[in-house]
């Protein structure tokens, strides 16, 4: 059972923060709750909105259609009246199902404007048929206003006489954690014991900027904004070089900036972790909104050939975990983890209840040089011992092609034995990848869905719609190293595959097909700028498997 | 330990001839005094090389080394001091890489004030690539892809450095080996950013010893006011009627970046991280 | 018939003089030559050697062992010796089969010392049994010195005695042009009217923008060197707006830094022919080296989706073709044209003897803008015709998402329309490819050979000592929009497919089966840094066909 | 022809308030009396933004328009004019766009004196991203990367770009309508690279509008020296003692990089090119 709530408003009305208190107040006593935030590039004025899915099911992704909307300004319900089945607008608004008059109640309880808001969130709860409590506990969050809140709260609460759609009670379900996709992958590198994080401002990646940020003194590491993003990959590599555990940031534009630097990552064989968020392209595109259309891009970048992990968890759950992988790869194999993300999966929140450890400890795992050290040893598995500078030998690490100690080389045969190591280590690595169950599989019919990355919400919703007999989601985690026997062995018996992507050209299904030869039957696409939800999918399915 | 302590056994591919050997000699002598003067140790040297003929010095001695990207010298040395403040780093840049392809690194390294000794190999020519035009070659040099004239003004990167915050400045001639040495010792004491900037001339494309050598003469330290009056009285160019100044312009104390943002050596602090439960760090978002 | 020569000596000796003054000769008598620089990342005091394969038929690559070698050094002849069958020196060189007395000769002519090489160039006239005629003239390339050099080269003829191998002399051919890729490219871009040349310098791109520099007067456009890629990329989108046809050129290093601008060439749909010599990688790698793998990089540069051309031609004359139909191409069809080629093809001289002309011309069309023009006008085939700024109108150029005019939108319907219209435009414009021949059949044979760009050269040469009847040659001049059908008709029936290319992981075969579903036999790579021979193509084709 | 004419039919979206609405208001109205005076035509002008709140500009006015990419305004303003003499040139970078990601062009930019006006919306704050540090906070300053507090220093566009040839720089203040509206206009009569930064508080994210209306003064332009020591008077910093000159800082004369390459209007002189054979240029290799 499930409720869908629709939060809008100006940029600047506190939209996203009335959501997340309503998110939390829910998540309290047990529910799943989905956050969608929906907002344009422009800091206030404009509209946002954020859509709730709450249930006593787990949840992974929105819907277009809420049950109940609450609008807190004109344009706003003028705008998007239509989401909804039912709409709570404040004293405002001209239009809607029920009134709240806001006014009224911010000025009888001495309340300052903007906590009108919260209100209409006490209005919801009576919609709902709830009692207050968990509301009044969510509203902690304010701080000193709590109290002030909550008597606006409960007015709100009082105040409500329409339709009620009763929520069924979620009895013993135990809290769960209310986590966006970024504070997760900032919570994965704190996990994996960064260091350093380094980057320059950029949507959506941002959002782990100022986490890493906030959290830096409490954790002792540092995150620091350098120039551009150049500086950034380059100071990354020099710190990993000179010992530490190092992530870095961006979107599109950004990663684009540092396909130089990447390259320099694969002869220079330095651990790093680069976060990358997509949005909508090409270019500067539409900045605040989702899009996985940078995946061949990020396969490929960087001139020259070199292994690298493409990591591309699907909730905030395992952004977390894969985070973790991203570090333990790139440290124990010196090989570039791209990890990567959307702004669906960064700035949607999602309610998690079971907190598995992650398949992996990330180890710094720094050898002793000794006095003749070889940076660049050459060993069985391909992988050279890394050392740290500083107190024992001469380590080196070169943008050049290089014999073992790192010194400059042109001749073939040491071109030849290095190429050759650094394929040996793309092997031994990719056998490693392949035991951090890159692939998932849900569901057991014979029809398949093939999706990666946030895809994974809508589409783990729309099963749970479907048939389950006949329907099966493939879910990748890692798109590099391609996860090859893994993906046959689940497309085995296929009666028909289905890729899903939120992009124009379905680059999944040319990767499926350039590592198995294996065609897709349909591709489902999507390059609004919008993600999935779970009905668009159900929808979709059922016309292709029909 | 002497200079030749920092040998190593690779041949040098610069011309015969070339003043970056006398840049090599340099820094060998000056990393032997301070070994020897126990002001650091060896294993503490490290050195970052951008791409051009310069960069190539990276292999010619025994110290820890970064061969990085081409501009990207300084961004380099920022990571490495960041990762671990104990190291004494050194970079090496060109003129085309710190001025034409790095320069926003490069203004941002004095602005940082990042406790790193910077050197600029300055010949006027993007020697490496075999010879084109610079951002300080003069006015109107032909070169190969300026066959009809450049159509650039030269700009001038000591006046740069002392105006984006840099807190030691000095230029040197690359065949003054004493002064040169002296230069980058004081360079290296140093406690923030110091830029030396190398007049070093190619004597492949553009060799000026001659010129240089004639109009040199040397200037002392002196306030901000005096230091970029010395700098901006020479601008690159080749009129007879010019003279070029070398020596320290300036030298100052100021809180480098390392003590700003509160760094340790953290793979030392840390040789492992505690390992930290999900369910500990996600409590918050309960 | 063919001869081999090697010339080699030190950095600085004029090695490269000397083979192209020996090259020219032999064409002027109808020869056909190729002619292989080698040269590692040093101005002076280094070893460079050049490859000389002379012929009556048509050639397109070296061998790496020699019917005679000229050392000009010590050090060139202790290192290189093992490359020949036969050996000339110098009087500075101790070993060798035959010495010529280059100091005596000098002394005797008068000559600068520098001038010896050109004794030794006589001696080789000598040596396959020719007169001096050709030498003579090919001199007059010295300028004011020409006349004492044909005396040196006269005493050097004279002076020869060792064993005289002859090659048949070539009555009644047509004297070629002999040109380097770099040349071909140059004139290519001339021939299609550029208007503005921009780069930073880069090996081996370097040689493109020192030839414009040097035509820019004679042809009136201009070539300017910018303060780094990034900066020339903007540029030439910026002067492409203004009404500019433009060009501009790197390696794979600054490419890596251009990827956001190219990018924002897929959104503003601004022409741009990016010219790119890709060298031995990652990052600086082995710098005067050769190599193919940086072509999955061009495949996907940029982030977000947006469609281009990947033009690949394998030699001289074809690089020029090719050059004319990439600023066609960007022109019709405001797509992104990347016209890729590498160390080999770029430095490498080639001898042609027919020269057709190109299939198209390019023009750059613009439109007179209207009052209320748009920039972005939808049309039937998607593309939005093109007008300059300055007369009429307001023109618009754009990194967002954007509407008709140019403004920047974020509202699904019009990101769907605008995405819609660059889908049309690169159906329409993979039409127009597929009529420039982007695939080339050589050969009848049911073995195929499936190969791009450089290695044209070798192979070709391979198959001419191959069994025609059994073995075909499929070369392929456009990888994207990969030409699919092409490319499927022509391996129809193959009983093996071999890939061949200068690259670790031979990016084609998962090229090739990305679009067709095909999977390549075999491979054939190399990723020393050093191209294919054609004899090294024939031994590996003959052992995967056995 | 008045500021009006130049309006877009696009919604605005700056926060209401914003004080880059009045520096698109002086933009247009000395546009206008350009247009008036006979100085140009309206379909000269030309705009190019960089990305950020500023960049937004581009939507807000009907002239022609080059929204680029964050940093990179000053090469695509070389490219435009070096394709096209006769455009107007108009560059509108913030903060973060001219001094973080696109300081190397900023400083080319002045060096080449390129002939187009550069306006630097100064907020001292990365807005459109919510609120980060950029090379011009004061030190210390707390934003959302550096809740801390920031570890830079500022840097001084001003004297950069006097430092690197600009051969017109000027400040002004966005709420002082008149003023910008002159100086802008004079930016836009002269022949080459004329920097104007305009202090631009974000009332969002960092409202200094009070205190830039007390510490402001107006300056005379002056020669070089001085110009400098107008400029170093300020550094960006929010102490109280501090006075912030506004005005024309300095203003010369020197040839522009269209003039030194020999551009033309490409498109119009060859409307197409001759086509050569193939024969015809190979001639040379035979
Ligand atoms: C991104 C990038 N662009 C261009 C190059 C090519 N490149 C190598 S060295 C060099 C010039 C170096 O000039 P400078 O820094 O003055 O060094 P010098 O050789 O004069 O010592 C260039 C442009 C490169 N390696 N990387
Ligand atoms: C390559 C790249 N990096 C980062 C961004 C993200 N970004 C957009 S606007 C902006 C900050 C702009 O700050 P400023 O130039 O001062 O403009 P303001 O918003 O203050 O007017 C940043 C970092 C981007 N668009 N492109
Ligand atoms: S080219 Fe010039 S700078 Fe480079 S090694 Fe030779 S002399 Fe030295
Ligand atoms: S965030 Fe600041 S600069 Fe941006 S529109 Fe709002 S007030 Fe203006
Ligand atoms: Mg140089
Ligand atoms: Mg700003």
């Amino acid at each position: 059972m499930e409720k869908v709530f629709l939060i809008a408003g100006d940029a600047g009305q506190g939209i996203a923060k009335s959501a997340e208190i309503l998110a939390k107040s829910f998540t309290k006593r047990g529910y799943y709750v989905f956050n969608y935030r929906d907002y344009p590039s422009l800091i206030r004025g404009g509209l946002n909105f954020n859509m709730l899915k709450v249930s006593t099911d787990p949840v992974g992704s929105h819907e277009w259609k809420a049950d109940y909307a609450v609008f807190l300004s004109q344009q706003a319900f003028d705008t998007h009246k239509d989401k909804t089945h039912f709409a709570i607008t404040t004293s405002e608004v001209i239009g809607g199902d029920f009134q709240i008059n806001t006014s009224e109640i911010v000025q009888k309880t001495g309340a300052p404007a903007i906590a009108g808001n919260t209100a209409t969130l006490g209005a919801l709860y009576k919609a709902i048929g709830h009692d207050t409590q968990p509301l009044m506990e969510a509203l902690a969050d304010f701080g000193k206003h709590a109290d002030i809140n909550r008597k606006v709260a409960w007015e709100g609460f009082q105040a409500y006489t329409g339709k009620t759609t009763p929520l069924p009670q979620k009895e013993g379900g135990k809290p769960g954690y209310f986590i966006s996709g970024s504070c997760a992958i900032a919570l994965g590198a704190i996990a994996a014991g960064m260091d350093l994080y380094f980057a320059y401002p950029m949507t959506p990646a941002t959002p782990v900027l100022h986490v890493l940020a906030e959290l830096e003194r409490e954790f002792d590491y540092r995150t620091v904004q350098l120039e551009n993003e150049i500086a950034v990959a380059n100071a990354a590599l020099g710190a990993s070089f000179a010992g530490s555990n190092v992530m870095i940031g961006t979107s599109g534009g950004g990663l684009a900036l540092m396909g130089e630097a990447l390259s320099l990552q694969g002869i220079s064989e330095l651990p790093l972790v680069a976060y990358l968020s997509m949005r909508t392209g090409p270019a500067t595109g539409v900045p605040t909104y989702t899009g996985q259309g940078d995946i061949k891009f990020a396969l490929n970048i960087g001139h020259g050939e070199f292994a690298r992990a493409v990591i591309v968890p699907g909730d905030a759950k395992e952004a977390h975990e894969r985070t973790v992988e991203a570090f333990y790869l790139t440290r124990k194999f010196r090989v570039l983890s791209l990890l990567i993300s959307d702004k669906h999966l960064s700035e949607s929140n999602y309610t998690h209840d079971s907190l598995p450890e992650p398949r992996v400890n990330s180890e710094r795992g720094l050898v002793k040089a000794t006095d003749s050290h070889m940076s660049y040893k050459i060993t069985e598995e391909g992988v050279s011992p890394m050392a740290a500078p500083g107190v024992n030998g001469t380590l080196r690490a070169t943008s050049y092609e290089h014999d073992e100690y790192g010194y400059t080389i042109e001749d073939e045969p040491t071109i030849l034995k290095m190429v050759n190591k650094r394929l040996k280590k793309a092997r031994t690595f990719e056998q490693a990848v392949n035991k951090l169950e890159p692939v998932s599989v849900y569901g057991k019919g014979k029809h398949v869905i093939l999706s990666w990355g946030s895809t994974k919400g809508a589409i783990l919703d729309a099963l749970a719609r479907l048939d389950q007999a006949s329907v099966k989601f493939v879910q990748l985690s890692y798109l590099a190293p391609f996860p090859k026997k893994q993906v046959e062995e689940a497309l085995k018996g296929a009666k028909t595959i289905t890729a899903v992507e939120n992009s124009v050209t379905c680059a999944l299904a040319g990767i499926l097909k350039e590592h198995t030869g294996l065609e897709v039957d349909h591709t489902i696409v999507k390059y609004d700028g919008r993600p999935f939800t779970g009905g668009e999918i159900v929808n979709k399915i059922r016309r292709v498997i029909a | 330990m002497n200079a030749n302590d920092f040998n190593t056994p690779v041949p040098n591919t610069w011309c015969p001839g070339c003043t970056n050997f006398m840049i090599l000699a340099a820094v060998k002598k000056a990393m032997a005094d301070l070994v020897n003067e126990g002001a650091c140790k060896k294993e503490q040297f490290t050195c970052v090389a951008g791409i051009g003929c310069h960069a190539k010095i990276y292999d010619y001695f025994d110290i820890n080394g970064f061969y990085g990207l081409h501009g990207r010298v300084p961004p380099v040395m920022a990571g490495i001091r960041l990762a671990n403040p104990n190291l004494k780093v050194l970079g090496f840049s060109g003129d085309g890489d710190a001025l034409a392809e790095g320069m926003a690194h490069f203004i941002h390294f004095c602005r940082y004030n990042l406790d790193a000794t910077y050197l600029l190999h300055n010949n006027q020519i993007f020697a490496l690539t075999t010879g084109q035009v610079t951002p300080t070659s003069e006015p109107g040099a032909v070169a190969k892809s300026t066959p009809h004239g450049s159509p650039f003004r030269p700009i001038n990167p000591v006046v740069l450095a002392l105006e984006s915050g840099a807190t030691f400045v000095a230029r040197e001639y690359a065949l003054d080996l004493q002064n040169l040495t002296a230069t980058l010792k004081r360079a290296m004491k140093h406690k923030g950013a110091a830029l030396v900037e190398i007049l070093q001339p190619c004597i492949t494309f553009k060799d000026v010893r001659e010129f240089v050598k004639d109009k040199m003469y040397r200037i002392e330290p002196s306030d901000l006011e005096g230091a970029l009056k010395n700098a901006r009285s020479w601008n690159y160019t080749k009129e007879d009627s010019i003279r070029i100044p070398v020596g320290v312009f300036y030298e100052t104390q100021y809180p480098t970046l390392e003590e700003k943002v509160g760094v340790k050596v953290w793979h030392e602090a840390y040789p492992e991280r505690p390992q930290r439960s999900t369910e500990e760090l996600w409590e918050r978002f309960k």
